[in-house]
């Protein structure tokens, strides 16, 4: 079998997804790991252009990567000095934690790779804009207007919560 | 198709390793933002396979992707309040170590 | 409005009145009034029941209403009677009403200590009344928890311990009961009727013998927690010893006797089979608790633990007598139930009487106290020696009803029983005499107790009305024992029927 | 038609002066007499017969469709004769006591007590089946009880009110027990069934054996030991002795003349079980009056205090007549010993009453009742002497004395029936004969002692009694017993067997005359004795030692290894599984406590591994 | 479609309008007269709560992801009374100095949680589920974290957000692998397709973790004492009772309506789960001195008897666990309006302090004890029949052992209630909780418990109700 440009991208995003993704969690240099985020987050977009997923790679790249990064970002800025870095991780936590991930990991990728999917039998669609479009305000089956505005309110509220979370105190002037 | 070739199962292996190091942050960074980003890794995965199934699987209705979009508008909610929240640790606490968030306890 | 429901509906109006007075006489005096009436109410109903008896009504239960309350799990507020229930809430009202005089002087918080009181009667009389299991655990729950207050509040001595214990104990016992009543109700119909919880109506079924095995058992056992049986009966010492005089006449006269009724009336009725092929498990065990109550009793020095432990003993006669199965016996159960209930509620009237002169209950603390308080000791010694099984005092009648009942029993294993439970009367009489020689007679001990005042006026009235009780079940059992054997023919023939071992 | 049932009132009434007590029996002993007239000789016997009467039955309670206990009155000739005894002896005992008792607090209770006993014992000579005999027979033993412990300020009242209670009521344990067994087996409580020969019931029951034993033996035996048990036969006889604790008129009436010889009346009544069916049973009943009345009687010659040597003379005695009952044989001639028995029970009670009250008169005067300070009294209590000096003789089998008939006819019964207890029977009437007089001596001649004040005699209403009684101790023993009350009802002729009689008169007077060789004048040969049977006379003395084997198994076995482990276990083994349960909780609380820690990440950790363990298990569960 | 259609989601609406009401009377009013948006919002929403009862259509709107049914409406109308004594009880609370600026925003963020509940237990797709779940969680930890000035509320916050977003994620994740399996997220579509096999157990677990997370189940209950102790007290009322008692229903519905075909796995499931929550909820409860978190131990071994009526996996079940949920919302609001009362006004919250209560205050103690009794199912309080119910509804599937562990576990939970209820009542204080008035809306809240206590249980028509509904499912 030979090995298609796919595989190699595929490859290659694995491979930056996997390895920062634990740099992530590694790392002891807190912006650091906000960059290391931003690559993975990155990189599964990337993913999302090969499986044809066009607006959710750009979606992943500006919600994700462009949003919440830089909400993250912000915050370490406010919070931590940009040079901080952690003390080592103790290393009983470091180990059953590990060990739990490691087990879980193989644990549900066995289990994956015991199970047959059911082969698809249906036709590919071609995803454009406005099937997207329809379907977010379509109202019958497989139309998601409802979610849509549900999540209206709940950024709303989360707005609202937010802001009353983190407003200082009145001054007593 | 762009994916010719690469089996789903690679994929899922991908994403399901993504979950797990999300998992392994979230039990070991000891900063609440870190932890932050440990759910995003969590989410992210998620997403994955949803698209993944989407894709493979079932491609011509659109419910995985919806759902992962929705997913994603929530991590953002999800993130602002959790990072509102932070802050206010921050001013309390004056840290954000998470082990030091344990004043209440047994 | 029916006779019955009344039982349950005086006091609850009483303890509405109570809420409404003012002053700590008139709740006392609402109190008498209301148990007054409840014991008018229960001679009422004895007599209209003899006149409905001799009038030729031979239905089981008499005076039945039946209301629908739940009609999805056919759940219904059904309630009737026959003549052992009639007799128990005869006690009930008397060993009440003399509860309320025992508790004249309830000086702290005294609304409330009536409130509870009567709120634990309606408990018991609502028990007796009802034909529903399920209103049946209702009441027998309601009947517990005002317990823990009562003793909790009012009582002595490491009293939050005791009402702990007392009230878990017997929730547990509850709780054992609970399962064994559903699964009686999942049993209670062939397959395709309605599920039901009428006592009467489960008893036209036969439970299959499979479940009949799991929850006989515990639903035995539940009702034995409360009705003392070993080794389940550690409550009991504790409880009593620390509640207060009329919380102990109540729950050693009555409460305790909810545990020996529900054993026949639900465990027993209901799962004969298993009855009869686990009998044996429990006369062991309520042979231990008879003979093991009174040897614990002979050397205890308080007197509330000694009425305590005789108290597991006779009530442990009680369980044994009904495992006996056959007519006589049960009859010997029922009345040692009342007579037990009697002198029991008349022993921790007393004892509260000479502890509120003495402020002891240390028995080595007291003598000669039959020259100071003549009639409080000679009352004591009645009832010492009613439950030492004097003739011609009610405990004779049922002891020697139960012995010669359950003799009858063919096997010899019962029969050998037998004879290791009359040896209790022996005992019983060394550990009551102890009690009395030191107590009651010889020198006086104790300076001060000179200045003791006899007996007053409600404190006579409550051990006279007692002592009457006790003296008429002695001296005239025909009546009650018929009225009870009359209705004990249905469950003896459900019982009869089940095949033995 | 014989109202005795009104005897009933008595215990109703509380008795509020000796008076009204005395009187109501008064008329319960006229109406008794009425009925022994009426019933020996009026109504007579028919075909020869006495046959038993039911005056009165109720049903009481309904046990089983058989078996049910009635109330009633059964008059045949034993109780008959019962009745006369008791209302006589207690008619004495209530005239007595109004002098005695006079001054003493609780008067009316002694009387209303006293009243209680007579109900008690008339209910229990009359029952008319075994269970109202059980009845009455538990009655008898509070009265006696509260009787003994009438005197409740003084400890050694209280204990020995106690250990009668407790004594009698272990035998009354085996009675029950007894009962159980021979009403299961027959189906009947009813004596006339039950005594009835050959009454079917009890033929049927004896075939059936446990343990090798008839179960009607076996029944008859546990009934027989609550008849030891009231009846103070050995071992169960501890309790008489110290049951003179009591007022001196209740050791009379009680523990002399009624209450104890119940457990011969319980024998002579179910006689006809235990000849026809059962004579293994009887022969238990000779041998233990056999050997009580020996062991008593020995013991009795080493006592001091006068109303002790009473006490052990009636265990003696009483003694004599189980032996008589246990050596009788049905019907006839053969039931000479039955006869014996009763006539014996009857005369005894005559002049132990006398003996009592005697000795209580003599209390009376000297506030003590040890023997070693009295001694002369003959001078100062004419009266108590004369009588106490007949009851003496009587006791003693001197000739045409009353006792010297019933004991003979014993003899005679024994001799032919069992040699061995012939000889013992015959050594315990010499013994009796020295320890009588002895007391007789001790107390009546000898030297003066120092009295507190001068003794003097006891009023009217106490010494009246005394003559009542000594005329009959002297007179009871020319009725005609052997006509009126046998084991079958049916009169036999009865003679004296001469050389018999003749070796117990001789025996008799032995007795005496050692006695009064001893003790008439002080010589100090009563110490020689001690000395010379050293162990014999201190183990006697000791009363051999029979308090404290009891003790030992009271309070060392029962108390210290039954109660006090039960008690200890109830607290320490089964409370505290129970408090244990409580404690396991609390602690596995404390414990687990650090799950919770407040560490985010370890919450998380255990959810994390919570899934994962779940999945594990259930897909394993569920794949295989 | 249509307008009409449309009343449908009537519930939901009118809350939106209600919550878009006090928006806009916050923005338009001044601060002076700001307090009268207390009175406001509690009007509206007993309005709501009312409208609530008006009889309703059922059906199914946007393609199955919306559907109503009886049920339904009866569960949303508890909550809406549940929530409207929240409301009632928070108000005196609310007036405090500290919340002047701000309690509009709670109205708005209470609210909005609840119409994420709803919309989860109407959903008819794991995507409305997650939205409505999310909307329900978001702005309750912003809630919980609402006490600005205490350590504990921040550390409430931040510990539910964020162990609420691990949970989410691993459900999540469950959930993408039923989509993987089965291909729809639509419950209709996914309800018979569910077969047997490892992968489905390992997703149907991940998916129930993350319910059981919201359930606070054992072992995934650890958030929830700290949650509960560090949130105001109203708060904590919320979480413990309309937010648990709503994620139990979702769950069951869910069980039922998606998991029908594996119930012998979840049944399983379902009985560890519920014998750990129960025995360790309590276990924990025993020991505990802050009364706050005395309850959330207590609620966590409460939810544990819910699962009884979850395990039945039938109407009987159904009935029950509703009833149990309207018993159980005016229980543990009866004992949080009065930890609310004696918090507000002496700041006391250990058990320790309610020490001679009932000498000083008869009537809040009386409440208490009547509140906890129903906790601890005895009669003649409405808790009786709630357990008994539930009881019933697992042994009818034969569930006996179960019964019986959770028969004794409610004596453990009965000897902890006692507890609190000797200290008001037995023991003896030198320095008890003063006297106090209580204003009219504590008394109205605590009111509506007791009445809401005495007649639910005597009145056989609620559960004749319910149970009528439950069948119609």
């Amino acid at each position: 079998m030979e090995i298609t440009v796919h595989q190699i991208m595929f490859a290659l995003f694995s491979a930056i997804i996997l390895v920062f993704s634990v740099l992530t969690v590694t790392t002891r240099r807190i912006l650091r790991a906000a960059t290391f985020l931003l690559l993975v987050l990155v990189s599964t977009a990337g993913l999302y252009f090969m499986l044809n997923y066009q607006f959710m790679a750009g979606v992943q790249l500006t919600l994700y990567a462009g949003g919440i990064v830089v909400l993250i970002i912000f915050s370490i800025l406010l919070t931590s000095h940009i040079s901080q870095k952690f003390e080592a991780v103790g290393w009983r936590k470091a180990y059953f934690s590990a060990l739990a991930s490691i087990a879980g990991a193989i644990l549900c990728i066995t289990t994956i790779l015991q199970h047959k999917f059911q082969a698809t039998t249906e036709a590919a669609k071609e995803i454009d804009m406005k099937l997207i479009g329809n379907s977010l305000l379509g109202t019958g089956r497989d139309g998601y207007v409802l979610p849509f505005e549900v999540i209206s309110v709940l950024l709303l509220a989360a707005m609202i919560g937010a802001i009353v979370v983190a407003k200082r105190k009145k001054t007593k002037e | 198709m762009l994916n010719a070739g690469i089996p789903m199962e690679a994929f899922l292996v991908v994403s399901t390793l993504m979950f797990f190091a999300g998992v392994y942050g979230f039990l070991t960074r000891r900063n609440l933002i870190t932890i932050l980003m440990s759910v995003e890794l969590i989410l992210n995965s998620v997403n994955i396979n949803f698209l993944v199934f989407n894709r493979f699987l079932f491609p011509d209705k659109l419910q995985g992707h919806f759902f992962s979009l929705f997913i994603i508008a929530i991590a953002a909610a999800e993130a602002a309040v959790a990072i509102a929240i932070i802050i206010n640790i921050y001013r309390h606490f004056n840290t954000i170590n998470v082990e030091n968030v344990d004043k209440m306890k047994y | 409005m029916d006779v019955l429901s009344l039982l349950v509906i005086i006091p609850t109006i009483t303890i509405i009145g109570i809420l409404f007075t003012k002053e700590k006489k008139q709740a006392r005096l609402v109190s008498a009034i209301g148990t007054g009436m409840q014991l008018i109410l229960a001679g009422i109903l004895v007599w209209m029941y003899l006149a409905e008896r001799s009038g030729g009504n031979t239905a089981q239960m008499l005076f039945t209403q039946d209301y629908m309350w739940y009609p999805n799990l056919n759940i219904h507020y059904a309630i009737g009677v026959d003549g052992i229930s009639v007799a128990m809430i005869a006690l009930t009202a008397v060993v009440l009403f003399a509860g309320v005089f025992a508790s004249w002087e309830v000086e702290f918080l005294n609304r409330e200590f009536f409130i509870s009181l009567i709120l634990l009667s309606t408990g018991v009389f609502g028990f007796f009344i009802s034909l529903d299991l399920f209103t049946m655990f209702l009441f027998y729950e309601l009947a517990v928890i005002p317990m823990y207050l009562l003793i909790g509040i009012w009582g002595t001595g490491p009293k939050e311990y005791s009402a702990m214990k007392l009230t878990l104990m017997l929730m547990g016992g509850s709780a054992l009961l609970l399962v064994g009543l559903l699964g009686i109700y999942m049993n209670s119909a062939p397959a395709g009727q309605p599920l039901t919880f009428n006592l009467l109506e489960i008893a036209k079924v036969t439970i299959p013998i499979g479940a009949q095995r799991l929850f006989f058992p515990l639903t035995f056992v539940g009702f034995g927690v409360l009705g003392a049986l070993f080794p389940l009966h550690t409550w009991s010492p504790d409880g009593h010893a620390s509640a207060p005089t009329a919380v102990s006449m109540l729950h050693a006269g009555v409460l305790m006797k909810l545990g020996g009724y529900g054993c026949f009336r639900v465990a027993m009725y209901l799962m004969p089979e298993a009855a009869h092929e686990m009998a044996w498990i429990f006369i062991i065990l309520t042979t231990i608790s008879v003979v093991y109550g009174a040897y614990g009793a002979i050397v205890q020095k308080d007197l509330k633990y000694i009425n305590a432990y005789s108290s597991v003993s006779h009530c442990g006669l009680v369980i044994f007598a009904l495992l006996m199965m056959n007519k006589t016996a049960m009859d010997g159960a029922i009345l040692q139930m009342i007579s037990h209930g009697l002198m029991t509620a008349l022993f921790f009237a007393l004892i509260g009487m000479i502890y509120g002169r003495t402020h002891t209950r240390n028995i080595y603390e007291m003598g000669g106290l039959m020259r100071i308080i003549p009639f409080l000791s000679v009352v004591y010694v009645i009832a010492g020696l009613a439950s030492l099984g004097l003739p011609g005092l009610s405990g004779f009648v049922a002891e020697m009803t139960v012995f010669v009942g359950a003799f009858q029993h063919a096997d010899m294993f019962h029969r050998v029983a037998t004879i290791v439970v009359t040896t209790s009367i022996v005992v019983t009489a060394v550990y009551i005499l102890r009690v009395v020689g030191i107590l009651l007679l010889g020198p006086i001990k104790n300076e001060e107790f000179n200045h003791f005042k006899d007996a007053s006026w409600f404190e006579k009235l409550s051990t006279i009305t007692l002592l009457l009780m006790i003296a008429a079940i002695g001296l005239a059992p025909l009546w009650l024992s018929n009225m009870i054997q009359h209705s004990l023919v249905p469950i003896i023939q459900k019982l009869a029927i089940a095949p033995g071992i | 038609m014989f109202l005795l049932l009104g005897l009933t009132g008595h215990k109703m009434k509380p008795a509020i002066a000796g008076i009204i007590g005395t009187t109501g029996l008064f008329i319960s002993t006229l109406l008794s007499y009425i009925t022994a007239y009426k019933y020996f000789l009026v109504d007579g016997k028919v075909d020869g017969v006495y046959h038993k009467i039911i005056a009165f039955n109720t049903v009481w309670l309904q046990l089983t469709d058989k078996l049910h206990i009635d109330l009633g009155v059964l008059l045949d000739p034993i109780s008959v004769m019962m009745l006369v005894v008791i209302t006589t002896v207690s008619l004495m005992v209530h005239i007595y006591s109004n002098g005695y008792m006079k001054g003493e607090r609780g008067f009316h209770r002694f009387f209303a007590f006293l009243g209680l006993f007579s109900f008690s014992m008339l209910g229990l000579v009359l029952a008319t089946n075994i269970f109202q005999m059980y009845i009455f027979w538990e009655l008898v033993g509070v009265s006696s009880f509260l009787l003994i412990s009438f005197y409740y300020e003084k400890p050694s009242a209280i204990a020995a009110g106690k250990k009668a209670f407790i004594v009698t009521r272990f035998a009354d344990l085996g009675f029950l027990i007894g009962i159980l067994i021979l009403s299961y087996f027959t189906e009947t409580f009813d004596f006339v069934t039950l005594t009835t020969p050959g009454c079917p019931a009890i033929a049927q029951a004896a075939g059936i054996t446990f343990m090798g034993f008839s179960v009607v033996t076996l029944a008859l035996v546990l009934i027989f030991m609550g008849g030891a048990g009231k009846s103070a036969m050995f071992p169960l006889h501890i309790w008489l002795p110290d049951a003179m604790e009591g007022p001196t008129p209740v050791s009379a009436l009680i523990h002399a003349a009624t209450m104890v010889v119940a457990g011969v009346y319980l024998v002579a009544r179910l006689f006809p079980i235990f000849a026809l069916t059962s004579p293994d049973a009887l022969t238990v009943v000779a041998y233990v009056g056999g050997f009580t009345s020996l062991f008593a009687a020995v013991i009795a010659c080493t006592q001091n205090d006068i109303k002790r040597v009473l006490a052990y003379s009636t265990m003696s005695q009483i003694g004599y007549m189980m032996l008589a009952l246990g050596v009788s044989g049905y019907g006839g001639e053969e039931g000479l010993g039955f006869m014996a028995s009763n006539f014996h029970l009857f005369t005894h009670a005559m002049f132990k009453a006398l003996l009592f009250l005697g000795a209580g008169s003599i209390i009376h005067a000297v506030h003590s009742n040890v023997m070693t300070e009295m001694g002369g009294l003959r001078k100062y209590l004419p009266i108590t002497h004369i009588t106490f000096l007949i009851a003496c003789l009587t006791i003693a089998g001197v000739p045409f004395l009353s006792a010297f008939f019933s004991k003979d006819e014993i003899l005679t019964a024994a001799f032919h029936h069992d040699k061995v207890l012939f000889f013992v029977e015959y050594a315990v009437a010499g013994l009796t004969a020295f320890y009588m007089f002895r007391l007789y001596f001790n107390v009546f001649w000898g030297e003066d002692r120092h009295y507190h004040h001068t003794p003097h005699e006891a009023p009217l209403v106490m010494t009246l009694p005394l003559m009542f009684l000594a005329v009959a101790s002297i007179f009871a023993g020319y009725l005609p017993f052997s006509q009126l009350v046998t084991s079958d009802g049916a009169g036999f002729e009865s003679h004296l067997e001469m050389p018999i009689a003749a070796a117990s008169v001789f025996i008799g007077l032995v007795g005496i005359f050692v006695a009064m060789y001893m003790y008439m004048k002080p010589k100090g040969a009563p110490e020689k004795m001690a000395v010379t049977f050293k162990n014999l006379y201190k183990w006697s003395y000791n009363k051999f030692y029979m308090d404290e084997v009891y003790l030992f198994v009271t309070k060392r076995i029962i108390f210290a290894y039954i109660s006090r482990p039960v008690a200890w276990f109830d607290r320490h083994v089964v409370d505290a599984t129970m408090n244990g349960f409580a404690w396991a909780a609390n602690y596995t609380s404390f414990h687990i406590r650090d799950l919770q820690s407040g560490q985010l990440q370890k919450y998380a950790f255990v959810f994390i591994s919570s899934v994962l363990i779940l999945v594990l298990s259930f897909v394993y569960l569920f794949m295989n | 479609m249509n307008l009409n259609s449309f009343l449908l989601m009537r519930h939901e609406i009118v809350l939106i309008a209600v919550a878009l009401i006090i928006l806009i009377a916050e923005i338009f009013t001044s601060d002076q007269n700001k307090g009268r948006i207390r009175g406001l919002a509690v009007i509206l929403f007993a309005i709501n709560a009312i409208i609530g009862f008006l009889p309703a259509e059922t059906g199914s709107l946007f393609g199955g992801m919306y559907t109503t049914v009886p049920l339904h409406i009866v569960v949303k109308n508890i909550l809406n009374i549940g929530t409207l004594i929240i409301l009632i009880q928070s108000n005196t609370w609310l007036k405090s100095e500290e919340n002047s600026d701000k309690f509009p925003e709670f109205y708005l963020l209470l609210i909005s949680t609840l119409v994420g509940m709803f919309y989860m237990i109407s959903a008819g797709d794991f995507l409305m589920f997650y939205l409505g779940l999310e909307l329900a969680t978001i702005p309750l930890a912003a809630l919980v974290a609402y006490d600005r000035y205490r350590n504990n509320s921040a550390e409430g916050g931040i510990k539910l957000i964020l162990s609420s977003a691990f949970s989410s994620g691993i459900m999540l994740y469950g959930i993408s692998m039923i989509y993987g399996m089965y291909g729809s997220i639509y419950f209709d579509m996914l309800n018979p397709a569910i077969a047997m096999n490892s992968l489905t157990v390992l997703a149907f677990i991940f998916f129930f973790a993350g319910m059981a997370f919201k359930i606070s189940l054992v072992p995934f209950h650890l958030w929830a004492a700290d949650v509960y102790e560090g949130a105001p007290v109203n708060v904590t009322s919320y979480l413990s009772v309309i937010s648990k008692g709503a994620a139990v229903f979702i769950l069951t519905i869910i069980l039922f309506k998606v998991f029908p075909t594996i119930s012998d796995l979840w049944q399983k499931v379902v009985w560890v789960i519920a014998v750990m929550t129960m025995t360790i909820g309590n276990l924990f409860a025993i020991r505990q001195q802050n009364l706050k978190r005395f309850i959330a131990f207590s609620s966590i071994s409460q939810a544990g008897f819910f699962l009884l009526g979850v395990i039945g996996g039938n109407q009987m079940g159904m009935t029950a666990i509703v009833y149990y949920m309207l018993v159980y919302i005016f229980s543990n609001l009866g004992v949080f309006g009065v930890i609310a009362a004696i918090s507000n006004q002496s700041g006391k919250e250990n058990i320790d302090d309610y020490n001679g209560l009932y000498h000083t205050n008869p009537k809040l103690s009386l409440t208490m004890m009547l509140a906890l009794f129903s906790l601890a199912g005895i009669p003649p309080v409405a808790g009786f029949f709630g357990k008994f119910f539930l009881f019933t509804a697992a042994a009818q599937k034969g569930f006996y052992i179960l019964v019986l562990i959770a028969t004794i576990n409610t004596i453990i939970s009965l000897y902890y209630y006692l507890l609190v209820v000797k200290a008001m009542f037995i023991n003896k204080s030198e320095t008890p909780i003063p006297y106090f008035k209580s204003d009219f809306m504590t008394k109205l809240g605590l009111g509506l418990c007791i009445a809401g206590l005495v007649i639910t249980g005597f009145a056989s028509g609620v559960w004749e109700m319910i149970a009528k509904m439950a069948f119609g499912m």
